[in-house]
């Protein structure tokens, strides 16, 4: 069966070039690299260079690189770990109503511990206002965390302005740029970030393994409590193979990003173009341009989200409806409900996301086989019968 | 996820449609949950003659309307009612535990069905 | 140059079948098992297999697994975790003087957080007082955190009468597992633990990935806050490569334990045997019988830990003093001192930990190029130039 | 993690022994450090003519010793005080962060030694 993968801001596939730098670290590289003889040399020098090739992706220093386990564990060291570092200073918190389960569950629980969190809204093509940002901004608050580009609709945020406004009233900024790393230059000293987390499986290295950029100076309390791992910021003996997978998949980000890009732009505005011009009653999600190449988030009224990609599955196509993290959820996207997306339309969203290998048969497939599917379910639909009167 | 029979059935749908003349017509779940069901019957004597469904849905709400047509089809009334969100699921040989509740709700409509043709038949009287 | 790895309590080589079932998930199964199309098919079915070889191992039940990302965040987890899902219930959490540093480290972050914590001592041999332990629970203890053996000297604690009390007394026993499983047999349920630590690459299994077993009805709260994965216990997407690499490394250990660990005792004794039989004013750290087969740790008086691993590493041969996750300290090791071994001597301290791979040449090597090493140095130092006078 | 020529230093120590009758001897560190250093001078005139070492330590700390005896033989004692622990991680190319302070004390040794030469010939004199 044709398998057209589209579904890349779940996960993406490992990059072969980043399967082959890993396999040394899981065959006859595995010594610890705390270890202080020989079996511990050649990994702890794959760390130190893997380390330098995330920094850079960045633009920050290797020692400002902490390797962490996944997107999530980055999203919770950084928010818990600077709350409690900065505890005597202020108990309030800015994020926004549209993040990632991973912050957003973070800050419902720092609620639950007392502190005071600010769920900034967002307007319907999912942007925060920078005056509001500004004005919940008060001496209390000690971090402001806000992702560069959302997972669901792939829209952008103005993370330079907000990188100046943190500067400016000296508060921290953390930025989940879990989606954006490898898809958007991102020069964390020009941008005036503090934290960044990111997650090697969006980019072509394997679930696993993850980062967070920490500024020099930013004092942080561990997540992880232990040894001397990661200059004392994140215990447990290093993922080596991980570890050198994700500075690879950096590596080969830098590399390839304008080409890439390019490509995959491409390609969805090709498929935007197509549902657009064949199926009625689509609403796009998210911010017309200023959104991550790779995504392209659409609802098809009248009909459910779920249904749409269980038959685009049966015919080898991969999509999701909203984040894949939240499936074992049955609640509309928190993301499409915060942009005031009505719960009906909310409920039949699919987000086709793009990745390096897709090409443009893929397209051209996708365009084929989905008007008939809408079509069939429409057909089923009681709400699309009222419709068709 | 889903097992055999609720793919068989969510692909190919058993009694999907419109009933316009029908005896009497069921109505359950709301957009905002993202299920809606609409039963039709066509009532003979006592007897459930014919039955069609309309569903805005998830796979599991596809499938269940479809099934709850089935089980339904030349069963009298009070056997009918008898049919249960339950009997449907097992009859799908079983659904996911987080699909068990919302998107289960096909015997629901039989019954609102059942009801309003009782209603119906009840003012005419 | 020969290479002898004698140092399988930091770390060990991935096992060749385990390499091989992981594989084909950095390659071919890439897909996310949060979603809900055919990519994510297999490496789904892939967790759960894996989940019941890790319980199979334990005497548990699969969803009482937790993986997570290794050894030091299991710890965090259950003693954070059941901290705060108990914190209505009691403020003390009873713990030894020799744990590791992630159990270590996280008790004392408890103590500022407010937690009172009682770290219970040892007698030279590393071993604890039952008594002392049943007396020291009061009604305020929610949590007793002892290890199953210890890292450094192989110690193995009473766990089975350790799970009495603690069920008796009606707290909850957590029990950092990472040096024992794979080597001991261990029954969750029979032992009466209700939480367990352990870590891949202590069995085979590559670094970062590890579990915790949480007893099915204990209450804990999240490290990692975010989407649904682990049941809602542990967010990120999941490790799947790691997870299956776990799970077979628990599948070959419980295959192999039995052959595995007669090998390796014979080996270790051997070796202990024959230091103690050539080298004079020798040590032993720990307990001569109550130890883990993988396990000799020996302080060789009037010279330093050090110096001779960096002699013996020249030769090929990789041991470690103390902890290789404290190397980045110069302290000598706490578990030694607080079995009461004068500073001296803890420094003298070399662990030479076994595994399955070694042989009786290792053994025979080892035994004839350590003698002149300790000579050597301890010809450089003043302190055994007064013991021969 | 130590430099090739710590790792020189280490395995090929120079000058390692005692002086039986130094004119000099200094101790530093504590057994409970994990680091003695011993060092022995004779001295000539104002010229450190031979001089030895004893050392209970790590690989730095065995190292630094053996270096700070090469650099001291034949030098007057106004040269050799001036030579600092700097100077002897210095000629060594270096010492990793964490051993910095703890276990390079040879230099220290060394004052001690002209320290207690200079005491005993006052006491002599
Ligand atoms: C007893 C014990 N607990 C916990 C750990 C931590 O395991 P990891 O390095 O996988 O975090 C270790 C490893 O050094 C250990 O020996
Ligand atoms: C924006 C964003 N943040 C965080 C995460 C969490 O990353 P991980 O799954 O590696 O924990 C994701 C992945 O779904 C994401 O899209």
């Amino acid at each position: 069966m044709k398998r057209i993968y589209l579904d890349h801001n779940a996960t993406t596939p490992v990059h072969p070039e980043v399967f082959e730098a890993m396999v040394p670290y899981l065959k006859d590289e595995w010594g610890n690299p705390s270890s202080i003889h020989w079996a511990a040399r050649e990994p702890k020098k794959a760390i130190d260079s893997a380390r330098e090739k995330v920094a850079a992706l960045l633009g920050c220093e290797a020692n400002e690189i902490v390797f962490t386990s996944c997107g999530s564990e980055s999203n919770n060291f950084a928010i818990k770990g600077v709350a409690d570092a900065l505890r005597g200073k202020g108990n309030h918190i800015i994020t926004t109503s549209v993040e990632h389960p991973s912050v957003l569950n973070t800050c419902k629980f720092m609620e639950r511990e007392g502190w005071e969190v600010t769920f900034l809204p967002v307007d319907p093509y999912g942007m925060i206002d920078l005056d509001q940002l500004r004005d919940s901004i008060t001496d209390k608050t000690i971090l402001v965390s806000i992702m560069f580009a959302n997972n669901e609709t792939g829209t952008i945020f103005p993370v330079e302005e907000i990188g100046k406004i943190t500067r400016e009233k000296g508060v921290l900024f953390h930025c989940d740029a879990v989606q954006a790393v490898g898809k958007v230059p991102i020069d964390v000293k020009r941008l005036n970030i503090d934290l960044l987390s990111l997650s090697g499986h969006k980019l072509y290295a394997p679930k696993g393994v993850g980062a967070l950029y920490v500024r020099r100076g930013v004092r942080i309390t561990p997540l992880i409590h232990g040894g001397h791992q990661e200059r004392n910021r994140r215990a447990g003996t290093e993922n080596v193979a991980g570890i050198v997978a994700l500075g690879k998949a950096c590596e080969i980000a830098m590399r390839d990003m304008d080409e890439e890009v390019a490509h995959i732009t491409r390609l969805r505005d090709k498929l935007e173009k197509g549902i657009m011009e064949r199926i009625e009653h689509v609403k796009l999600n998210g911010h017309p341009t200023k959104r991550l190449p790779t995504t392209l988030n659409v609802s098809f009224m009248y009909i459910e989200g779920e249904s749409i990609l269980l038959n685009l599955d049966m015919k080898g196509v991969a999509a999701s409806s909203g984040s894949a993290c939240t499936s074992g959820s049955l609640e509309p996207s928190h993301v499409l409900m915060a942009m005031g997306v009505p719960p009906e339309i909310a409920h039949g969203s699919v987000r086709f996301s793009l990745g390096r290998d897709n090409t443009d048969e893929d397209i051209d497939y996708v365009l084929e086989i989905l008007p008939p599917i809408v079509e069939r379910l429409r057909s089923m639909s009681p709400l699309y019968a009222k419709v068709k009167g | 996820m889903y097992s055999e029979k609720v793919m068989d059935h969510f692909m190919n749908p058993r009694n999907m449609g419109e009933i316009p003349d029908a005896d009497g017509v069921g109505t359950v779940g709301n957009p905002a949950c993202g299920d809606i069901m609409q039963l039709y019957i066509k009532v003979e004597g006592n007897v459930i003659k014919d039955v069609k469904f309309k569903t805005f849905g998830c796979g599991a709400a596809i499938a269940t309307s479809s099934m709850v047509t089935e089980l339904v089809k030349g069963k009298t009334l009070e056997e009918a009612e008898k049919i249960s969100n339950k009997t449907v699921a097992e009859a799908l040989d079983g659904l996911p535990p987080i699909k068990m509740h919302c998107s289960n709700l096909a015997a629901d409509a039989l019954h609102a069905a059942i009801e309003d043709y009782r209603k119906k038949r009840a003012s005419k009287a």
